[in-house]
């Protein structure tokens, strides 16, 4: 299972699905209408650590995060 | 390196990220770096300070940080400001801070001026555009995201 | 504006240039300022503190300040800065400063971050070109003008 | 009389001078062999204004100050 996290003003619970990968994440959470505006302004983390190919890899235990748009100070 | 909780300034570490619950206490922590590092010599110390100001009929903001995305972030700038012979520090607040306290407070040491000069800006800079860190305005007793105010993280979209 | 001379810290006055005997109490001077402009709306405060380095085997460093001049480019720093928006401070040690002591601070508030970025160091780039002060090393017991690490005022050679 | 101060770390007492512009304050501390490097570095002002150039009037009770090479911070 790997859980989906979705951080700051996403206001969404957690999802544990069974993915192996970003691009299987992203045809899911498309088909809900809520989410396709975060989706377009959202960075993806795996583990916390920033990716950019949706061809990442998933395995069982991973975290995969959610991160709109910030504004720290 | 890490993330350090102050709920008291009791004790303190190098390189240490500071995340405090409400305001920050500017004086108290600007004077600490400062005599952390008074025998470091250093030649430029440059504190930036972040206060709320009084805008848009709002009583306050609120801040939710992402803790182990924001010491990654912060970690990989100790490195790059050891590269130049400097050093960093920064404090942010969590949850709700009201008008004219501060929230922010991001510090760069280093032996000549001009490593300092260009190091705070870059910073301070990156961290806006980076850090994971969501900003609410508080109104009439709601908490309401900054969404106009904040930046889409590079790279973002993604899942799109 | 004018210059205030403090040898005690009894009271402040806005848009003043502090200048000293000897090394600034930093902590105080930073606390003293951002208690100033707590309320005043600025949204980012930024102060450069320079401190005296252990280099070149000096004792420390002494300061001659003509302070007409200093005054009225301190003054038309505090014009620039209003017409941004913007407020400046400063203080400045005369005489004698040991190692590890500081020996200057400037500071900008701003409402908005970028200008205070952009201000803080332009301000501290023409006091060192262009403030009149001059800094010797104190060294074996001598005072020895430190010619090598001077600038010459813009307009310098009018007379040769 | 004109009052001629030199600022800083330049070593020698003021003048007392009866001169009209700068160009014969010029000329009359050119004479002085001490003070050419510092002719060449140092910046003008009368009055405490700084002036750029040499033909800058002066009249009774002017003050011109000679300022050298400068270091703050």
């Amino acid at each position: 299972m790997v859980r989906i996290e979705f951080l700051g003003p996403i206001q969404k619970e957690p999802l544990e699905l069974e993915i192996t990968n970003l691009k299987e994440l992203a045809t899911i959470l498309q088909e809900t209408q809520e989410m396709r505006e975060w989706l377009e302004n959202s960075a993806v983390a795996v583990n916390d650590n920033l990716v950019s190919s949706l061809d990442t890899e998933l395995k069982d235990g991973d975290k995969v995060s959610l991160l709109p748009p910030v504004c720290g100070g | 390196m890490g993330i350090k909780y102050l709920y008291s300034l009791l004790y303190a570490v190098d390189d240490m990220l500071e995340l405090y619950d409400g305001s920050l206490d500017v004086p108290s922590i600007l004077e600490r770096w400062y005599k952390e590092e008074e025998k470091s010599n250093y030649g430029a110390y440059i504190p930036f300070i972040g206060t709320i100001r009084d805008e848009d009929d709002i009583d306050g903001l609120s801040f939710d940080v992402y803790e182990p995305i924001l010491e990654s972030w912060y970690n990989a700038w100790v490195q790059k400001a050891k590269e130049k012979g400097a050093i960093i520090k920064m404090a942010h607040s969590r949850g709700d801070v009201m008008l004219h306290e501060s929230s922010y407070i991001a510090a760069v040491f280093s032996p000549k001026r001009r490593v300092a000069l260009e190091f705070i800006d870059e910073f301070v800079e990156d961290f806006k555009a980076s850090a994971p860190i969501w900003k609410y305005d508080l109104k009439d007793g709601k908490r309401i995201y900054a969404k106009d105010r904040s930046t889409a993280i590079k790279g973002s979209g993604l899942l799109s």
